[in-house]
């Protein structure tokens, strides 16, 4: 399946992608709108870890044999049949952090602004063909392909 | 007042025919009159002109320089400069008849000559280079004067006026020639100067030209490093330099300077074999000034045949066509078939690849 | 602490309305000219360290930047201007030279831009790139007066070393150590990819790059570092440079702070020490002393590399340039005064050398009226800036030209003109690792490439144009050029007409 | 012949999952002595806060057992396991015959013999959907309820009751809140929090006599203070529910004893999830690991094993996400260090007992062994697979402590490796 990958050698730390990935998964899905009217603050799905000169973009992996699924307590998170997506179903989801507990990349996000729900990449299914953080990465530090390209 | 060629650089559309006996038998100019005459829509009367080799038998070991004179002063000027540097075997008056057409014509005047042995010894030069220059002194620095032929048993024919009326004014009919060349002139800008018509020649170099060469100043700043001065501003000459350089004074054989003028493409290069790939490599990087650039068909014609070319990618016409020892060229088919009804064989030369017609061994002069 | 007269040169206006708080400027600006305030929830600027660079207004993800020059004024004086004075200001504090990056600024008349192309109407057809072939191959090289045939049609001649472009465009010489290691191998790709070569520069050459020899002129300068063997045989060429348009006439001097590990190693001196190149080749102080280097370089790669030598265009540059050919080199290369730099006194940048379009014509004259121009290639630089002064370049008697400057802007350069603080925020004239990380040769060679592609385009269409289909028929036509605007003296030196002569 | 199972919780639903990647083929049949679809379990608590339904409680999608083509007997008890006839008797007396055989029969509540247990209303455990059902259906807004433990299950009924009644108090005999998961630094940090929730805490004794007619009125405690009670949760802990395979003969300790592959000292019978024990990584011991993440990967072990495919169950250890009134926290691993063995390891800690948070790590010989998070929980499992997969900290060069602790602490080689094959783990 197709996974972001990151390539931390040309990451310049800038966080766009988690502002738009935070914009994707808004109500308005506009910037401007998402950042200053909207009452649940966006909140990315993705999360860069810098300490310059080192940074880079990590979101979930999407994982063949995913903890996350396997540890979820509410059957919640499942995994695309098709896409191998590994998405939380949020109205299932009671907010436990079992799923923070197991993964082991740290890429599962707390959402406490609006239902008390874990927050992950859903690869911007279905939204765009390609997730925003790497459509909007101005170094084309993040891709969007199968493993091994 | 209208700038003539020399000060300033006149464009020009044109009709070229060329006709020759490779056994070296001789004829008269009638019919490459009338293949030109028939191209008459070509030209717009304000030029016309032949040329002719194999006419001066008698002379043929002295040059022969046809000159047009404004006036007597330059005559006596010039005539000065050449009985110091030349010995005059024979001179006079070319003889014309009258045409209506033809009006305000020069003097024009033919000298048989040879060096001067001191003044050639004292040149370090040869013959043929001695002369060279010294053509090329008079066209520059003698105001009036205009050396217009300077071969050794040939001559140039030229002048205002349709071509056809250009013939009948210097009685062509009455020369014999084993190689005519011709050209009816079509240029856009131009008073009309006499020394102004084709062919444009050099000792036995003579081109007639069809065309507007978009390399001209690549070109002519090149060949004036190597001593040529390209007085008139015209694409025959910068081209009678090109080939007298490479021919004369690379002694690169003609077939190979065609390659140099109208040099192969880069991708066609590369698809040779790689002795033959190497060597035209060598030749596009060494004469890459020479390459002949923009439209153009030209004959040129030599003491010992004729060569006609096309740009290489054939922007001009030219058709060529053989009838026993007859080769024929001109800027139309009909042009050839008004004097050859039934060629044995017509053809179209492409781009680039020149039609060479060089008389056989024994007829070589 | 007295106080400093300068005032910041531009302003940076937020929208906002606009402003959604994300602190991209923040983290992009290594000048360190934004910064978030919490208690307010605000970003502000503070404006003293911002050389305009457009980093932040590029990155920022609303649009909610812009940066105007700054609004303070001096009372109105032609003679002493803002820029004057606070270069006073500026050295009254410091008593230093004054630095500059990039090229010449000032307003000195652009002669590409008073010359006009021709084309063909009627008389001789136009040529159309898309369906005829249209040759910008250049070979560059020395060539003997002629070439010569044995009986049998082979060739006699032997042809010198000669270096093929697919397009009369180089990139010139910019050292590892003055620009980022990810810009040079961005320069390097793209060279490959479009088949002409990039320039070492003098700081030696790291061995990552060896691969992308075919495509690369390694240079030998006044300080000689990374200068080795193994080096000179890595490129298809070699360049002794012996002044460029930016500072002719002064050496170079590299920071100890830009001396990383790596530059370190590739130019062979201690990290952290200063690379200092001497103003004058200490081995060369005649025109006999370059034969020598020349040679001596030649012998040291087996007389299979031609050698270039540059030189910056200054008064005298005919002659010199004809010195040159004559030495030996196989190709000589011309920098103007509006060639760029990394880091220039101010005063030499903008004071010294002559423009490149008058010092190219009265070379290419020179060296034909010496029956030389043939057998040296004439390569020059110093701010061509698009696909049409590389045509008249050509025109006025050029082979190729060197593209810096205009390399540096597809590459992101902004003209900021601070390449000397070490601080370039697009990645290009630094070396701090946060930076150099923010150019990503993937992209940037691309750019590079397509910059290539676009003018080679663009230069096709404009020969045909002017009804020609190989590059070689442009060298030297200067009947495709007409002034306009200039004076008799220009027109002469040129060697061209004026318009609707 | 077919598979059969006997539970229906987290064990036995991934049994089934894995079974199937392997064998499409073979009947399953899944026994349980609930009457409900498969449910999760530890959301009981938010089913009494309301915070799901019976039918957000489902574990799988309603066509589950159809999809995996399992034949279901929900509501039925196994009362006998016949192992040399490979057979299973129901309380009905129905026999069904199994090729393989998985127990995942889970826990049930441990409830200490108390003088007047019985007999009484109002006494409840909370470990099932139908003990939250009777609770919810009996609590009234007035009544004053008592809870005895305060553990995970105790901890997790207060807070699901607090909506629908006023008074809770809990009952503990140890002395801070979850002993088991937090150290007690920790425990006074959530303890508070819930105190001021207003839920208040007894400790240091239990019960010792339940007094009331027919219904809890009253409760005496060790200490002799006595409490007025309307409703009593015993939530004192459970105990795997082994009674079935210990009269079969199966090697029982604390939990079911299995291999690797999770089969029993019997052929062909596997044992799965809360009811078997297993080897603690983090402690080095074997006991009952009673955690759904872990009942999982069993029942996915013995499932795959089952089907004739390779598996094998490995570094087991204690973890728990929990949270309480808001505050959450994460554990795994070792929490508590023992004071005798205090010199083989070394602690981390850095806490604000103010702001409520707190970052315990426990290391030896430069392995992370153990954590607890309180508050800051976010990419707490990078810590967890610090300690599965027994990284020498030394080479993170990040304090553990650290807020900006991430990937990042890795080498760049590591971290590439990790992402780039993103999803093999």
């Amino acid at each position: 399946m197709k996974r972001v990958y990151a390539n931390e050698t040309y990451c310049v730390g800038c966080k766009l992608c988690e502002i738009h990935c935070a914009v994707a998964h808004s109500e308005s899905k506009d910037i401007i709108k998402a950042y200053k009217k909207e009452k649940i603050k966006p909140m990315p799905r993705i999360v860069v870890e810098d300490d310059m000169p080192i940074s880079f973009a990590l979101q979930c992996r999407h994982c063949e044999d995913a903890p996350c699924i396997k540890a979820c307590i509410t059957g919640a998170m499942q995994k695309g049949e098709q896409t191998g997506i590994v998405t939380n179903e949020e109205n299932r989801c009671v907010g436990c952090w079992t799923c923070i507990l197991v993964c082991p990349f740290g890429a599962i996000v707390r959402n406490e602004q609006g239902k008390k729900v874990a927050a992950k990449c859903d690869l911007c299914a279905e939204i765009e063909d390609t997730p925003a953080c790497v459509k909007n990465c101005p170094n084309e530090a993040l891709k969007y392909e199968e493993e091994g390209e | 007042m209208l700038k003539k060629e020399g000060q300033i650089r006149i464009p020009s559309g044109c009709a070229i025919s060329g006709i020759m006996n490779r056994k070296g038998e001789r004829f008269s100019g009638e019919d490459i009159i009338a293949s030109i005459a028939l191209m008459h829509e070509r030209s717009n009367g304000l030029g016309g002109g032949f040329a002719a080799y194999g006419i001066y038998p008698e002379y043929k070991d002295l040059f022969a320089l046809h000159v047009f004179y404004d006036d007597v002063e330059a005559k006596i000027r010039a005539e000065d400069f050449l009985n110091t540097h030349f010995d005059i075997e024979s001179s006079g008056k070319i003889p014309t008849t009258k045409v209506s057409a033809i009006t305000k014509s020069p003097m024009i005047w033919r000298y048989f000559i040879k060096p001067r042995k001191f003044k050639l010894i004292e040149s370090e030069l040869n013959e043929e280079e001695f002369t060279a220059r010294c053509v090329i002194k008079i066209n520059t620095y003698f105001d009036g004067a205009f050396i217009f032929s300077s071969g050794k048993n040939m001559g140039a024919f030229k002048g205002v006026g349709y071509p056809e009326d250009i013939g009948e004014f210097y009685m062509l009919d009455t020369y014999k020639a084993h190689l005519w060349t011709a050209h009816g002139r079509f240029p856009t800008n131009t008073p009309g100067w006499w020394g102004g018509a084709h062919p444009f020649t050099l000792l036995d170099w003579s081109i007639v030209h069809n065309g507007e060469i978009s390399s001209y100043d690549a070109n002519r700043r090149y060949v004036e490093m190597y001593g040529y001065k390209c007085n008139l501003q015209t694409d025959t000459e910068a081209i009678t330099y090109l080939f007298d350089l490479l021919n004369r004074k690379h002694h690169m054989p003609l077939e190979t300077v065609v390659k140099v003028l109208a040099a192969p493409m880069w991708q066609d290069i590369e698809k040779e074999a790689p002795e033959q790939a190497k060597k035209l490599k060598a030749l596009r990087a060494v004469y890459a000034s020479a390459l002949i650039n923009g439209p153009f068909s030209i004959i040129l014609g030599f003491k010992n045949g004729m060569l006609a070319l096309n740009d290489r990618i054939k922007l001009r016409s030219l058709v060529a066509a053989e009838k026993g020892e007859m080769l024929y060229v001109a800027s139309e088919e009909s042009a050839i078939r008004v004097v050859c009804q039934n060629p044995d064989k017509v053809w179209t030369p492409k781009g680039g690849e020149p039609v060479i017609g060089l008389l056989n061994e024994e007829a070589k002069v | 602490m007295s106080l400093n007269f300068n005032v910041p040169e531009f302003m940076v206006e937020r929208n906002e309305d606009r402003c959604i708080q994300c602190e991209v400027c923040v983290r992009q600006c290594a000048n360190e000219v934004h910064t978030y305030d919490e208690e307010d929830n605000k970003v502000y600027a503070d404006e003293t360290n911002c050389v305009n660079c457009h980093r932040c207004v590029l990155m920022c993800p609303t649009r909610a930047l812009s940066i105007k020059k700054h609004s303070l004024e001096f009372r109105e004086n032609a003679n002493w201007t803002a820029s004057a004075m606070n270069e006073i200001y500026k050295q009254a504090q410091t008593g230093g030279i004054l630095l500059s990056g990039m090229g010449n600024p000032k307003p000195y008349p652009i002669y590409w831009d008073r010359m006009l192309l021709n084309a063909s109407q009627v008389t001789n057809p136009s040529i159309d790139p898309l369906r005829e072939p249209m040759e910008t191959k250049v070979i560059l090289g020395r060539k003997p007066e002629k070439v010569t045939f044995d009986e049998d049609g082979n060739m006699t001649t032997k042809m010198p070393p000669q270096i093929e472009l697919s397009t009369p465009i180089l990139f010139s010489a910019m050292s590892f150590g003055s620009i980022s290691k990810n810009a040079h191998a961005s320069l390097a790709r793209a060279a490959r990819e479009t088949g002409t070569l990039y320039n070492t520069g003098e700081g030696g050459l790291n061995k990552e790059f060896y691969e992308f020899g075919k495509n690369t002129i390694v240079q030998v300068a006044s300080g000689r570092f990374g200068v080795h063997k193994e080096y000179l045989n890595a490129g298809a060429a070699i360049e002794i440079k012996i002044g460029q348009g930016a500072k002719p006439g002064i050496g170079g001097h590299l920071p100890g702070e830009k001396v990383g590990e790596e530059v370190s190693a590739t130019r062979m001196i201690p990290e952290g020490s200063d690379a200092i190149s001497p103003a004058p080749h200490h081995d060369i102080y005649s025109i006999e002393d370059l034969r020598q280097l020349i040679y001596s370089l030649k012998e040291a790669t087996d007389y299979k590399k031609p050698v270039f030598v540059k030189i910056a265009a200054v008064h005298n540059a005919p002659a010199i340039a004809s010195g040159i050919a004559r030495a030996g080199a196989d190709v000589i290369v011309m920098d103007g005064y509006r060639g760029g730099t990394g880091a220039a006194p101010t005063r030499v940048r903008d004071n010294v050398g002559i423009p490149i379009e008058l010092a190219l014509a009265a070379v290419d004259q020179r060296l034909r009226e010496e029956g030389i121009r043939n057998e040296v290639s004439l390569l020059v630089a110093g701010s061509v800036r698009n696909s049409a002064d590389v045509v008249k370049a050509v025109a006025l008697g050029a082979d190729a030209v060197y593209i810096g400057s205009a390399a540096v802007i597809a590459m992101g350069c902004h003209m900021c003109q601070k390449c000397y603080t070490g601080k370039c925020n697009w990645g290009i004239a630094t070396q701090r690792e946060d930076l150099v990380k923010r150019l990503n040769p993937e992209i940037v060679s691309t750019r590079l490439a397509n910059l290539i592609r676009a003018w080679t385009h663009e230069i096709k269409e404009m020969l045909g144009g002017m009804g020609i289909n190989a590059i070689d028929s442009l060298r030297g036509n200067r009947l495709m050029l007409r002034g306009i605007g200039l004076s008799e003296k220009e027109l002469e030196i040129l060697g061209i007409n004026h318009a609707g002569e | 012949m077919a598979y059969v199972i006997i539970g229906n919780a987290a064990a036995a639903i991934s049994a089934v999952e894995s079974i199937r990647k392997i064998d499409t083929k073979k009947p399953i049949i899944l026994i349980s002595d609930e009457p409900y679809h498969t449910y999760s379990r530890p959301l009981i608590s938010y089913y009494l806060g309301d915070k799901v339904t019976e039918d957000t409680m489902r574990y799988r999608g309603e066509n589950f057992y159809k999809k995996h083509n399992v034949t279901t007997y929900f509501g039925k008890k196994v009362v006998e396991i016949i192992c040399d006839k490979k057979q299973v008797r129901l309380e009905d007396d129905t026999f069904i015959s199994y090729d393989k055989l998985l127990i995942a029969t889970g826990s049930k509540p441990f409830v200490p013999p108390m003088k007047g247990l019985t007999g009484k209303e109002n006494i409840h455990t909370f470990l099932k959907l139908e003990d939250a059902v009777e609770l919810k259906q009996k609590v009234k807004k007035d009544m004053r309820v008592v809870i005895v433990g305060a553990g995970l299950i105790g901890l997790k009924a207060a807070e699901g009751l607090h909506k629908l009644c006023d008074d809770i108090t809990v009952v503990e005999l140890a002395d801070s809140v979850l002993s088991t998961i937090l150290d007690r630094k920790a425990a006074d940090i959530v303890q508070k929090h819930i105190t001021q929730e207003g839920i208040k805490f007894i400790f240091n004794t239990t019960i010792s006599e339940i007094e009331g007619e027919t219904k809890v009125e009253k409760l005496t405690l060790q200490d002799g203070r006595v409490i007025p009670c309307d409703l009593l949760v015993v939530a004192i802990g459970v105990r795997p529910n082994v009674d079935i395979a210990q009269t079969a003969g199966i090697d029982v300790n604390r939990g079911i004893v299995v291999d690797d592959s999770m089969q029993t000292n019997i052929a062909d019978i596997y044992a799965a999830g809360d009811v078997t024990e297993s080897l603690d990584v983090a402690s080095d011991t074997r006991r009952v690991l009673a955690l759904w993440p872990n009942a999982y990967r069993q029942g996915e072990v013995a499932g795959c094993s089952m089907a004739g495919g390779d598996a094998i169950f490995d570094s087991a250890f204690a973890m728990n996400a929990i949270g309480f009134f808001g505050l959450p926290m994460i554990t795994a691993g070792l929490v508590n260090v023992d004071e005798t063995q205090a010199e083989q390891y070394e602690v981390q800690l850095v806490y604000d007992e103010e702001e409520k948070w707190i970052k315990k790590f426990i290391i030896k010989q430069n392995q992370l062994k153990g954590f607890i998070l309180i508050s800051k929980v976010d990419r707490a499992g990078i810590y967890t697979s610090l300690i599965k997969e027994g990284i020498d900290i030394r080479q993170l060069d990040r304090a553990l402590t650290s807020d900006a602790f991430g990937l990042i602490a890795f080498s760049k080689e590591l971290r590439a490796e990790k992402m780039l094959k993103g999803g093999r783990i």
